[in-house]
């Protein structure tokens, strides 16, 4: 029982570490004063009105959101497709796709911003919009491929028969009962590749040119090079946003979708 | 007989303080017994087990251990052998490491370790499987191993949760006997859990019926069969014919009955006139028209079995079940056909009525 | 299904770069710039008639580069820094300065090159903290003089400035700097330099940095920024600045290579070098000229006494051409000293 | 089922072509750029055709010198000399100020090119300069990935260290190193009694548990590394709390240390550790704990014996991805960390922008990519099933 109890504590201690710093800004970004301390000296929401009121932050928030979300319909189109034709087709070269596919998530995102960024400039993407969405669903997609081929997974190839049995057309066997039972792990993988574009930091960091700061750029530049105290403010509305998406993933996982 | 093995007094278990999973259990286990819990799941057997095995500690009551009240004592210092539900061979050791585990627990040199595991293989027949992973053995030899891993530090005691579960048939039947010869063999005392009766009837020396939290029945396999205490018993070991009947009256040590149909019948027992449920096992109705039992029925549908034909037959309102053996009359017969059926009055017995005390 | 794809090539064109602009001009920020577009921009937009638009930037070449190779130039006129204009302008990234539209003759000595035409000074020099130590050092020599001026020093983050001011401080004479840092043993003089005062040094990156350090007693003497320091000064803050330390540069206006608003980014630049814009903007900022009519004016140097073209031939200037040359090896050779 | 496999095949060729495209070709064209060397060829065609057939010894022929100075006065008209100048002077300090020196002299050199550059510069008359010329006419060289190791070609043509003032990255590669196992070992440690206490839990609590870990891991990374930015601040309120805690009496320096580099890192790891451990707890047998007690194990030889072995692969896996991450960590030593606590990504990026080079930012992308691909090729070897998915 005692072994219990030490155990319960150290999680506990552990997901204190976790959560703490994250919650900690949560007063910083009301505090009245330029100096953040905990407990700050007085309560306001200046740096949400400074936030709300400034060019910079504002582009780079519409900024995120086009490219999350042109990110997330090429990814998720894309990636649906793939999925299907990986489960569906007895394709030769499986293995090495699915390879090809994990390479852009273990190789380390300094390597890939290196390689995308000689690359772009070489095509003339670099410093575009297009280029940065092009570069995030390289990022994103494998994430939308495990998720569609999970909920694959647990498809019984039986219904498609079934369905076709009972005069079905395979295009209405597919819009009919395939799509349904995979919606959720479509969703899934949408909401992960949007929440991975959102997030993404160093490829922006070398492949968005000037007036393309995303949030995750901004902050950084609000960090590093001008210390700006509405950054606060700033990470606090990117964190609900992410949870936001924690909480339509958690959704979609108990409806069936999700990867693992 | 020496002091109980294993003794529950009053040993009750509830998970949420409030309904009983276990009811006050008195339990006595004798030393070289073969002691079978049997009963549907959810009927508490599983959680004694665990009880006696240190996994769940009771709300209420003492468990004895050879006289030794053991509530507090943790698992590992209990020395029973536990043969688990689906086996629990750890995955990431061999087989041979598998069985060294425990007597590594109990610090027995290295040469004698090896010399026991030689053994212990020899006895289960799993010689040359010792490299193995349990990933790499079938289900009948995982049990195997785990049989031996049980038995291995020669426990005086050993425990096993439906030990044969997971297994088919034929591959169940097999490893009954040899559970049986090791038994017989080691003479070691083993509580047995299990839900499926004909293995209860097989390999134990006495049974105990659980039912929701208690103990409905105990005795040996005959005593349950021939005389179950309860139509639970009754319906729950072998397949048996309750019919609705009412006493009419004693003659001698019998009661007559009248039947569903307006037959009347003599059957042993002491209910006092009024409702009952007579209880009589198919196999032991005959065809024919012989002592004072007879039964005239209408066929409703005949099964041929192979080694039996099963009639399924009325009569009046009730439906009954009938086996006969291959090659005995009344085969043949079409339904709607009539059909004279008898039966000796020690094959029947009578049973409060259902609902009633 | 239809929806998804029209939302699909809805989001793909938003991506998409917009075809026609107006004449964009690029600088630092702060509040320099929103003076600038009052007192510079806008007058120029009005007079001809040219719809002008003005962004920031973190004086990093990178995107400018990008935006040439991939034929996609967003901007028009930027300001840049001295060794980033040298290169850009031997790699084809800026434009060369049509001379006949914007008058060489009107800048300070060093206030031109093939690509750019001065916009402003700027530079580096020792300042400290008056109320907390009165005196303080007024040479590099005394910077390293922990006897006579104990506490912690800071100095920017990089070769560039850094090793002159070591070598400065070991009685190099100003003329001599760059040729003796050109020179291996020059060079392992410097860093000996450095390092016999590193247990009091530290090393900001970013230019608000010695300023908020020396504010807070942290660090007791600090180059920093000339600018950032007479802006402090003007605002009442007790500071001292050393112009005897002070090490400068100019930054320069340059042209975007392919730029659809060539001709009128000239003529931008004409206008932003021009003498009365400059004295305008003298008049409501702080700013050290390169057109040397404003820069030598005796009523403008006399209402900017903290003004840095005041005091520049007190002062060393930063080579260009030294750092395009040594930049990459010095550069990183102090990464691998700080690493060590 | 052919036309099922064409059918199949064109339903994954658009992602195909997008990774091959804005993936595959980049990287292969990237790890090229470590071992390219176009410049010379590229901006003096004709005198790297004539140095490549000079067999290297005394000066080369007259006409490489014809071929030099017209070459260079075109390329510094067409302005096409500063990937060469760059090229060259990365390898020699010095050279960039030679060429723009004798490019701009190109007029005047076209009457006995050879007696003219040797009197412009008596480098020209050096058989040194011209063998670094020969050896730049590619079209590969190993100048960036020597550079890479701190080694160079020495004048003889021989492989020599750089001088000791200058070695850099086999100290950046060991730190490198060093950090991500640390980081990697803090993490699998503090994630153990998570996921085995989460493990424990009944399936509803421990979704909820689960959560108070999905929302760091969800969280972006810049938002967890700007709240540790503002906790670790000189003013910030972790030293007030120690200075209110008596635990120090003056604010401690904790921005730009290792402990804040490696504090942050773990925070923003962590998770990666937690979520495999838990998956793989959370799928073993209960009934295993319970045999190895009725067989005579206590508690510590459970969790020796079999607890930990089990669990195994999930930690494993756990601390392999936190490895793989932490190794090419950029964004959080940047920002939290000082000039000692910078690692090998933070060294790419410096190339890649601040001080252009990209034969360096490649060559030090290789390395980087070849150490992460050890690693994971390990990780493996040691768990059969890491990287498939169950």
């Amino acid at each position: 029982m005692t072994a219990r109890l030490l155990l319960g504590l150290a999680a506990a201690g552990v997901l204190l570490f976790l959560l703490a710093p994250i919650l900690a800004i949560l007063p910083l970004s009301l505090s009245a004063g330029e100096i953040l301390r905990l407990p700050p000296e007085g309560w306001s929401l200046r740096w949400y009105a400074a936030l709300l009121s400034s060019e910079r932050w504002l582009l780079a928030a519409r900024n995120s959101l086009v490219v999350a979300g042109a990110t997330t319909l090429l990814a998720g189109v894309l990636g649906t497709l793939a999925a299907l034709g990986l489960h569906f087709g007895r394709l030769p070269g499986r293995g090495a796709i699915l390879a090809l596919l994990a390479a852009p998530v273990v190789t380390p995102s300094i390597v890939t911003a290196a390689a995308l960024f000689l690359a772009y400039s070489a095509a003339g993407l670099a410093g575009t919009l297009f280029g940065l969405v092009l570069a995030h669903t390289v990022i994103s997609v494998p994430f939308v491929v495990l998720a569609v081929l999970a909920s694959l997974r647990g498809f019984d190839p039986a219904l498609l028969r079934a369905a076709e049995s009972l005069g079905a057309p395979p295009a209405a066997a597919f819009r009919r009962v395939v799509l349904p039972l995979i919606a959720p792990g479509v969703a899934a993988g949408a909401v992960f590749a949007f929440a991975t574009s959102f997030d993404e930091f160093i490829l922006t960091l070398f492949l968005a040119g000037p007036g393309q700061f995303t949030l995750p750029r901004q902050i950084y530049a609000a960090v590093r090079d001008v210390w700006d105290p509405t950054v606060c403010a700033a990470a606090v509305l990117l964190f609900l946003a992410s949870m936001l998406l924690l909480l339509a993933s958690e959704a979609l996982r108990r409806r069936g979708g999700g990867i693992g | 007989m020496s002091a109980p093995v294993v003794h529950f007094r009053g040993v009750t278990k509830s998970y949420d303080g409030r309904s009983l999973a276990v009811a006050p259990l008195d339990l006595a286990v004798a030393e070289g017994e073969f002691l079978t819990l049997l009963g549907p799941s959810g009927s508490g057997k599983t959680t004694t087990l665990m009880m006696l095995a240190g996994f769940e500690a009771p709300s209420s009551g003492e468990i004895l251990l050879e006289g030794r009240v053991v509530n507090r004592v943790p698992p590992h210092r209990r020395g029973l052998g536990v043969v688990f539900q689906n086996y629990a061979l750890f995955p990431h050791m061999s087989v041979a490491e598998n069985l060294s585990f425990p007597l590594e627990m109990r610090r027995i040199p290295r040469a004698e370790r090896a010399e026991r595991i030689a053994r212990a293989l020899a006895t289960v027949r799993m010689e040359g499987f010792a490299d193995r992973r349990p990933a790499q053995l079938s289900g009948g030899q995982q049990q195997r191993v785990a049989l031996a891993r049980a038995l291995i530090f020669s426990p005086r005691l050993v425990l096993m949760d439906e030990p044969l579960g997971a297994l088919d048939r034929q591959l169940r039947e097999e490893l009954q006997q040899e559970i049986k010869a090791l038994h017989a063999r080691l003479g070691v005392t083993i509580l047995y859990v299990t839900h499926d009766q004909g293995e209860a009837l097989a390999l134990s020396d006495r049974i105990a019926v659980f039912r929701a939290g208690r103990i409905e029945q105990l005795g040996t396999p005959r005593e349950l069969y021939d005389r179950p205490a309860s139509a639970f018993v009754a319906g729950f070991l072998g397949e048996n014919n309750l019919i609705p009947v009412e006493v009419l009256g004693a003659e001698g040590a019998f009661r007559r009955c009248r039947l569903p149909d307006g037959g009347t019948i003599l059957v042993p027992g002491c209910r006092p006139p009024g409702p009952a449920l007579l209880v009589l096992r198919p196999e032991r109705i005959l065809p024919g028209a012989e002592g004072p039992n007879r039964l005239s029925a209408t066929v409703l549908g005949a099964t041929f079995l192979g080694d039996q034909t099963r009639l399924s037959v009325a009569l009046g309102p009730a439906t009954l079940a009938v086996k006969l053996p291959h090659g005995a009359a009344g085969h043949g017969l079409a339904r709607g056909e009539r059909i004279a059926l008898c039966f000796p009055p020690e094959a029947a017995a009578l049973l409060p009525p259902e609902g009633g005390g | 299904m239809r929806r998804w794809i029209a939302g699909l090539v809805a989001l793909l064109l938003a991506a998409a770069p917009a075809a026609a602009r107006d004449l964009t001009v690029v600088a630092g920020g702060g509040p320099l710039q929103d003076h600038m577009r009052r007192v510079l921009f806008e007058p120029f937009a009005r007079a001809h008639n040219i719809p002008l638009r003005d962004a920031t930037y973190d004086y990093n070449i990178g995107p400018i580069r990008a935006m040439v190779q991939a034929r996609n130039v967003t901007w028009d006129v930027v300001m840049v820094e001295a060794p980033d204009l040298r290169q850009g302008c031997e790699d084809g990234i800026f434009e060369r300065i049509d001379w006949t539209v914007v008058p060489r003759e009107r800048f300070l000595p060093g206030g031109t090159t093939d690509c750019g035409a001065g916009a402003l000074g700027w530079g580096i020099a020792v300042f400290f903290d008056e109320r907390r130590t009165p005196q303080g050092p007024a040479t590099y020599a005394e910077f390293w003089d922990v006897q006579r001026f104990p506490g912690r020093r800071a100095l920017r983050m990089g070769a560039r400035m850094t090793l002159e001011i070591a070598l400065l401080s070991d009685g190099v004479p100003a003329a001599e700097v760059y040729r003796v840092l050109a020179t291996p043993e020059g060079q392992r003089r410097a860093f000996a330099r450095l390092d016999s005062l590193r247990p009091h040094l530290m090393f900001w990156r970013g230019g608000q940095q010695p300023f908020d350090w020396v504010g807070s007693g942290e660090v007791a003497y600090a180059v920093g920024f000339v600018g950032r320091a007479a802006n402090a000064m003007r605002a009442g803050q007790p500071l001292a600045l050393r112009w005897d330390t002070l090490l400068y540069a100019y930054d320069y206006w340059a042209v975007v290579r392919g730029s659809p608003h060539r001709d009128a980014a000239m003529r931008l630049i004409a206008h932003l070098t021009a003498e009365e814009p400059l004295r305008e903007l003298a008049r409501v900022w702080p700013i050290n000229p390169v057109t040397a009519a404003v820069a030598r004016d005796p009523a403008i140097r006399a209402a900017n006494p903290l003004m840095m073209t005041n005091f520049t031939d007190r002062g060393v200037h930063i080579s260009t051409e030294f750092w395009l040359d040594h930049g990459t090896d010095l550069e990183q050779r102090f990464t691998a000293w700080l690493n060590r | 089922m052919r036309r099922g496999g064409i059918a199949a095949f064109l339903l994954v060729l658009p992602l195909l072509l997008l990774l091959v495209l804005s993936f595959a070709l980049p990287v292969g064209r990237m790890l090229w750029t470590a071992v390219a060397d176009p410049e010379l060829s590229d901006t003096l065609p004709d005198t790297a055709a004539v140095l490549r057939a000079w067999n290297g010894e005394g000066l080369p022929p007259e006409e490489a010198f014809a071929h030099l100075a017209r070459e260079l006065g075109a390329a510094l008209a067409d302005r096409r000399l500063g990937p060469l100048a760059q090229r060259l002077n990365f390898e020699q300090p010095g050279l960039r100020a030679l060429l723009l020196r004798t490019a701009r002299a190109a007029g005047e050199l076209r009457e006995a090119p050879r007696e003219r550059l040797i009197a412009l510069d008596p480098r020209w008359g050096e058989a040194e300069l011209w063998r670094l010329l020969r050896s730049a006419a590619g079209p590969v060289t190993a100048l960036y990935l020597l550079r890479a190791v701190d080694l160079r070609l020495g004048p003889a043509g021989g492989i020599e260290a750089v001088a000791e003032e200058e070695a850099i990255y086999r100290t950046l590669f060991l730190r490198t190193l060093w950090i991500a196992a640390l980081v990697t070992a803090l993490c699998v440690v503090l994630a153990y009694p998570v996921a085995a206490a989460l493990a424990a839990l009944p399936q509803r609590l421990a979704a909820w548990g689960l959560v108070l870990v999905l929302v760091p891991f969800w969280t972006s990374v810049l938002v967890r590394t700007t709240a540790w930015f503002v906790l670790l601040q000189r003013e910030g309120p972790l030293n007030a709390a120690a200075i209110a805690l008596g635990l120090i009496e003056h604010p401690l320096q904790l921005i730009g240390t290792r402990f804040a580099v490696v504090a942050a890192m773990v925070h923003v790891l962590l998770p990666f550790a937690i979520l495999p451990a838990y998956a793989v707890m959370r799928r073993l047998d209960p009934a295993l704990p319970r045999a190895a007690a009725s067989l005579g194990a206590g508690a510590v030889a459970r969790f020796f014996r079999v607890h930990l072995p089990l669990s195994f692969p999930g930690v494993a896996a756990g601390g392999a991805m936190v490895f793989l991450l932490a190794v090419g960590y950029y964004i959080t030593p940047a920002l939290v960390g000082g000039p000692r606590d910078q690692m090998v990504a933070s060294f790419i990026a410096f190339f890649l922008s601040q001080t252009p080079n990209w034969g360096m930012a490649a060559a030090l992308s290789l390395l980087l990519l070849a150490m992460t691909g050890a690693a994971a090729l390990a990780a493996r070897a040691l768990l059969p099933g890491f990287g498939r998915r169950e």
